[in-house]
């Protein structure tokens, strides 16, 4: 358990700067921070000492009502640690710093976030509707998206005559 | 046997002796016209067997048993594929340019039809004899690289233009070596008739003293009729069908003639310039010799098919300059020297 | 020489087109036969899985997984489960344990088998694909006899597995298993040592160390490019700690070696099955799961070692029966944007061969 | 030795073209599944307890079943359609059903020409394949 006590007080140290909270979910990590800090986390974590969290899994998003967070999985191919960094940022304007200088990775997973949530990531080189096109109106996961009912949905075409 | 060998020259005399002078105009005219028929058959035939050999190799090869529905073990297969295509719709692209679009495949579909003219069948069984047939030959086969490129320009699409592009430069390069292995079986025989180059194999192939020479002639010939594993003109995991993409119908149906008569053209070329021809022990006629040692090369050209990746194109263009056309002038140096020394051989012992 | 006028020729590839895997479509621009810009565009498969799984109940997304990489569903299935077990504290029986470790490696068989296929189909290899996917049946025979599907499996339940395994199971297994390196010969032999596959993808879409880290690579890919990383050793899920195996890893990061990997993975997860077969206890199949689940409030991100590369599902729970949000971080969506970066510079053909080796599964990509 | 590699290819596939065939005659040999194969749906009515389980663990809303009470004040099936066209093939209704009236089976020809023809009566369906019409 060195390796999770170190990270643990990377993490810690990381927190106080940043302004964050520090939890423990399941087993792993949680950082939450607010939205604006979060360039200045992710490359902190990064560069930890000796645990560097430096390969980002995935990138999300979770719709909290009020506002957004915005979740990295952070760990390592060199060691056994893992983070959770989440971002909060405002329901009414969902800006965020995009990661895609930390990590190219994060390229795809960040438009996907912005075509289910409609966050915004600054500085993202081609954000665009990445699966629904770009007329599509709404964005789907966010829980106030209304989906159509299942009749309505599932139309039957009718075999014309002749056909 | 003779007799055998000899019957279709008696049927031809038959034919021209109705005719009050047997050399005269009329009789020549029609013997070219029963040439001619003879010919399209042939390729028709050739089309409609080997597109069903392929497929069912194919099959084999993978051990499925191929197409086994239409007739015996599915033998009809192609028939009513070409009686499918007759009845498609004949699509031209809004933006092709019409008249090369639909020349292009009676050019493809013309072209084995005059290069099949000159090969002999059989003793004395050439529709149209010709001193300078291998030259013959190999120009008409040359102009193909043109109609598939007018095929790809006339589509007006992206993977057309790609693989009109590929053909001409694959083609191209492929003709050097492809004219230079067939160099050395003529400076032994010192002639440009086909009809004598299989003379004199009468007694040993032209493989036995050329294996070389067969070698290129073979795998030139396969990327000449743009062949797997040198399909790149219609390599469909990358430009769809290449030049055929658009083409719908008959006319795409003219195209897979023309290619299954390609095919055939080099099987019989390669089988007159190396197997011998015709020639074979007595027990079977000429020309049953002859379609049998196509039908060998015809198989193997299918076995490598359904064998091998298709090349990449850099790679294909390396060989035909580095390999094979360096490999080609060596066969003709040696080819050269062997002569040189045969005659000072007869010299020495005459 | 002047040259009147260039022009960059852009070449649509798919969702229509003989060589896509699925409905994944790229426009490819070229200078002559060599590709200066790639485009992916993708969504043709969109299902919206994750808004699904948000008015479904816990053990009703099971199916769903199925249809992530659809080539390996037992995959899905075990990453989804595990992720819903580690949310609720649920203990599955050992034997369970062991059949999701076989079938998750027969199914890791499975897919690579359609991969070295496909590689081949794409270069035209016809008869290796034939042969590739005569033995997957053998696979799928396999499932379909536990499980009575032959693609979407469905064979794991939150809590353990769905049926135990017929009594003609075993003796079926264990021919498979012994005719595997009779197969795998074979598929060396006509693709793998064969020049001209060699020859096309030997040095070619050279994809570095430092970029694939980068790039958030996970699975083969990764591991083909000189890094050693396989979450069944590293962040051992599941009973993956009790296996003897060695994760293959190769430094040539081009293509033959992404298409190599495969086939010696193939040899490693014969090994964990064979030594599953070996330990497997006998005993109950199910836990104790309760009739309506309802995990306790909280959030999980479990991750396994698809065979494509590393599936992880990041589950949150706030009490209900249903789950508040299901993310699924899918391998070859991610690997997926190696493609534009990876075949700047080869021909057209190349990019074929590259993006076979991604081996994109699009329900995956798409979800 | 460069080509060896081609040579060894061309002998696996020649090996191959004169082995036997692998595939399967399909419409003249009909394979025999297993009976966990889930391919087609069955319900048995008489052993139906409308409970409504199957209808409440389908993840796609495929089951629709009514029932009314007899004069025992049991619960009698009336109606059971199945919208195949939506239908997953889990199995999960199948596991959920506490008297195993229905059933996967192994009927695999379900294809139809109209989208129609895929919204299944159930007891119709029985009453069809057991030769009890009407």
């Amino acid at each position: 358990m060195e390796n999770k006590e170190i990270l643990r007080k990377r993490v810690d140290e990381l927190a106080a700067k940043v302004n964050g909270d520090v939890q423990e979910i399941l087993n792993t990590l949680v950082l939450t921070v607010k939205g604006s800090y979060i360039s200045e986390t992710l490359t902190a974590a990064k560069n930890f000492e000796e645990v560097p969290c430096d390969f980002l899994h995935d990138l999300t998003a979770l719709d909290l009502g009020e506002q957004f967070a915005v979740v990295y999985q952070l760990s390592s191919l060199k060691g056994p640690q893992t983070l959770r960094v989440k971002a909060l940022i405002s329901r009414d304007t969902p800006v965020i710093d995009s990661v895609t200088r930390i990590w190219q990775g994060a390229n795809f997973l960040e438009r996907e976030a912005y075509d289910m949530f409609g966050i915004q990531f600054k500085g993202h080189p081609n954000l665009k509707r990445i699966y629904l096109w770009e007329e599509f109106e709404g964005y789907p996961l966010r829980k106030d998206y209304e989906t159509e009912s299942i009749e309505k949905r599932s139309v039957m075409l009718k075999m014309r005559p002749g056909e | 046997m003779d007799a055998l060998n000899k019957l279709p020259l008696n049927i031809a005399a038959a034919i021209r002796g109705l005719f009050g002078d047997p050399h005269s105009i009329w009789a020549d005219l029609t013997m070219t016209v029963i040439g001619i028929i003879l010919v399209i058959v042939l390729i028709v035939l050739a089309a409609l067997i080997l597109i069903l050999l392929e497929r069912k190799v194919g099959g084999w090869a993978s051990q499925r048993p191929g197409p086994n529905r239409l007739g015996p073990r599915g033998w009809f297969q192609t028939i009513a594929d070409a009686l499918k295509l007759l009845g498609k719709e004949d699509v031209t692209p809004a933006e092709a340019d019409r008249f090369i679009f639909k020349i292009a495949p009676m050019i493809v579909f013309a072209l084995p039809m005059m290069t099949l003219a000159v090969i002999p069948y059989g003793m004395g069984m050439v529709p149209i004899d010709l001193d300078l047939g291998i030259i013959y030959y190999l120009a008409i086969s040359a102009i193909s690289t043109l109609a598939l490129l007018m095929a790809g320009w006339g589509s007006n699409s992206n993977y057309s233009m790609l693989g009109g592009m590929r053909a001409v430069a694959q083609m191209i390069s492929y003709e050097i070596p492809l004219i230079f292995s067939l160099l050395g079986v003529v400076m032994i025989t010192q002639t440009f008739s086909l009809s004598k180059i299989v003379e004199a194999q009468s007694t040993i192939p032209f493989i036995v003293i050329q294996p070389l020479a067969f070698v290129i002639y073979f795998i030139a010939g396969i990327a000449e009729v743009n062949r797997a594993p040198f399909d790149l003109v219609e390599a469909d995991q990358e430009i769809v069908a290449g030049p055929f993409t658009e083409y719908t119908g008959l006319r795409w149906g003219l195209f897979f003639l023309g290619e299954y008569g390609n095919m055939t053209a080099t099987a019989a070329l390669i089988t007159t310039m190396f197997l011998g021809g015709w020639q074979g022990p007595g027990f079977l006629p000429g020309i049953v010799w002859f379609f049998l040692k196509v039908g060998i090369i015809i198989f193997l050209m299918m076995w490598i098919r359904w064998t091998f990746p298709r090349m990449r194109v850099d790679h294909l263009m390396g060989l035909a300059w580095k390999v094979l056309l360096p490999l080609s002038l060596l066969n003709v140096l040696l080819t050269g020297l062997g002569i040189y020394i045969y005659q000072y051989v007869l010299r020495i012992g005459g | 020489m002047t040259l009147e006028r260039t022009e960059e020729l852009a070449l649509n590839l798919g969702p229509q087109h003989p060589s896509m895997h699925g409905v994944f479509r790229m426009i490819a621009h070229f200078d002559g036969e060599i590709i200066t810009k790639i485009e992916p565009k993708i969504g043709y498969l969109h299902r919206g899985l994750e808004k699904l799984a948000e008015s479904r109940t816990y053990a009703q997304f099971i199916p769903y997984t199925d249809r992530l990489d659809y080539l390996a569903s037992p995959h899905n299935n075990m990453g989804y489960v595990q992720a819903v077990e580690k949310l609720a504290g649920i203990q599955v029986p050992e034997r369970a344990e062991y059949l999701r470790v076989i079938f998750a490696e027969l199914a890791r068989i499975a897919s690579h088998l359609v991969f070295i296929g496909s590689l081949a189909l794409d270069m035209a290899g016809w008869t290796a694909w034939g042969y590739c996917f005569r033995d997957r049946e053998r696979i799928l025979d396999l499932f379909e006899m536990t499980a009575g599907s032959r693609l979407t499996v469905n064979a794991m339940r939150i809590g353990g597995f769905s049926q135990d395994v017929p009594d003609e199971f075993w003796p079926a297994l264990k021919s498979f298993l012994d005719d595997l390196p009779e197969m795998l010969e074979e598929y060396q032999g006509i693709f793998y040592g064969n020049e001209i596959a060699m020859g096309r993808m030997k040095s070619v879409g050279i994809l570095p160390k430092e970029l694939a880290e980068n790039f958030s690579t996970t699975g083969p890919v990764l591991r083909a490019s000189g890094v050693k990383h396989d979450l069944r050793k590293d962040a051992p899920y599941g009973i993956y700690d009790r296996f003897d195996f060695e994760v293959p890893v190769l430094n040539g990061c081009d293509s033959y070696d992404r298409g190599l990997i495969r086939l010696l993975e193939i040899k490693e997860s014969a090994k964990i099955i064979r030594q599953a077969m070996r330990d497997i206890p006998e005993g109950p199949i199910m836990a104790k799961v309760p009739k309506v689940l309802k995990p306790p409030v909280g959030e999980v991100y479990h991750a396994v070692e698809n065979p494509k590369g590393e599936l992880g599902f990041y589950l949150v729970s706030d009490g209900s029966t249903k789950p508040a949000r299901c993310r699924i971080r899918s391998a070859t969506f991610i690997n997926l944007q190696l493609l534009p970066a990876i075949s700047i510079g080869w021909k057209i053909q190349d990019v074929i061969a590259i993006f076979a080796t991604l081996d994109a599964v699009l329900g995956e990509v798409d979800k | 030795m460069f080509g060896k590699g081609l040579f060894k290819g061309m002998h696996i596939s020649l090996k191959r073209m004169l082995g036997p065939n692998v595939t399967e005659y399909y419409p003249e040999q009909k394979p025999t599944l297993s009976p966990r194969v889930r391919s087609s749906m069955g319900l048995d009515p008489d052993k139906c307890i409308s409970c409504g389980i199957c209808a409440n663990t389908c993840p796609n809303k495929v089951i629709a079943l009514t029932s009314e009470k007899d004069e025992n004040n049991k619960k009698v099936l009336k109606t059971y359609h199945m919208d195949v066209g939506r239908c997953l093939f889990c199995g999960l209704c199948t596991e959920a059903c506490p008297t195993n009236a229905l059933t996967v089976t192994q009927q695999y020809e379900n294809a139809v020409y109209d989208a129609e023809g895929l919204k299944w009566d159930m007891i119709k369906r029985h009453r069809q394949q057991t030769g009890k019409e009407g």
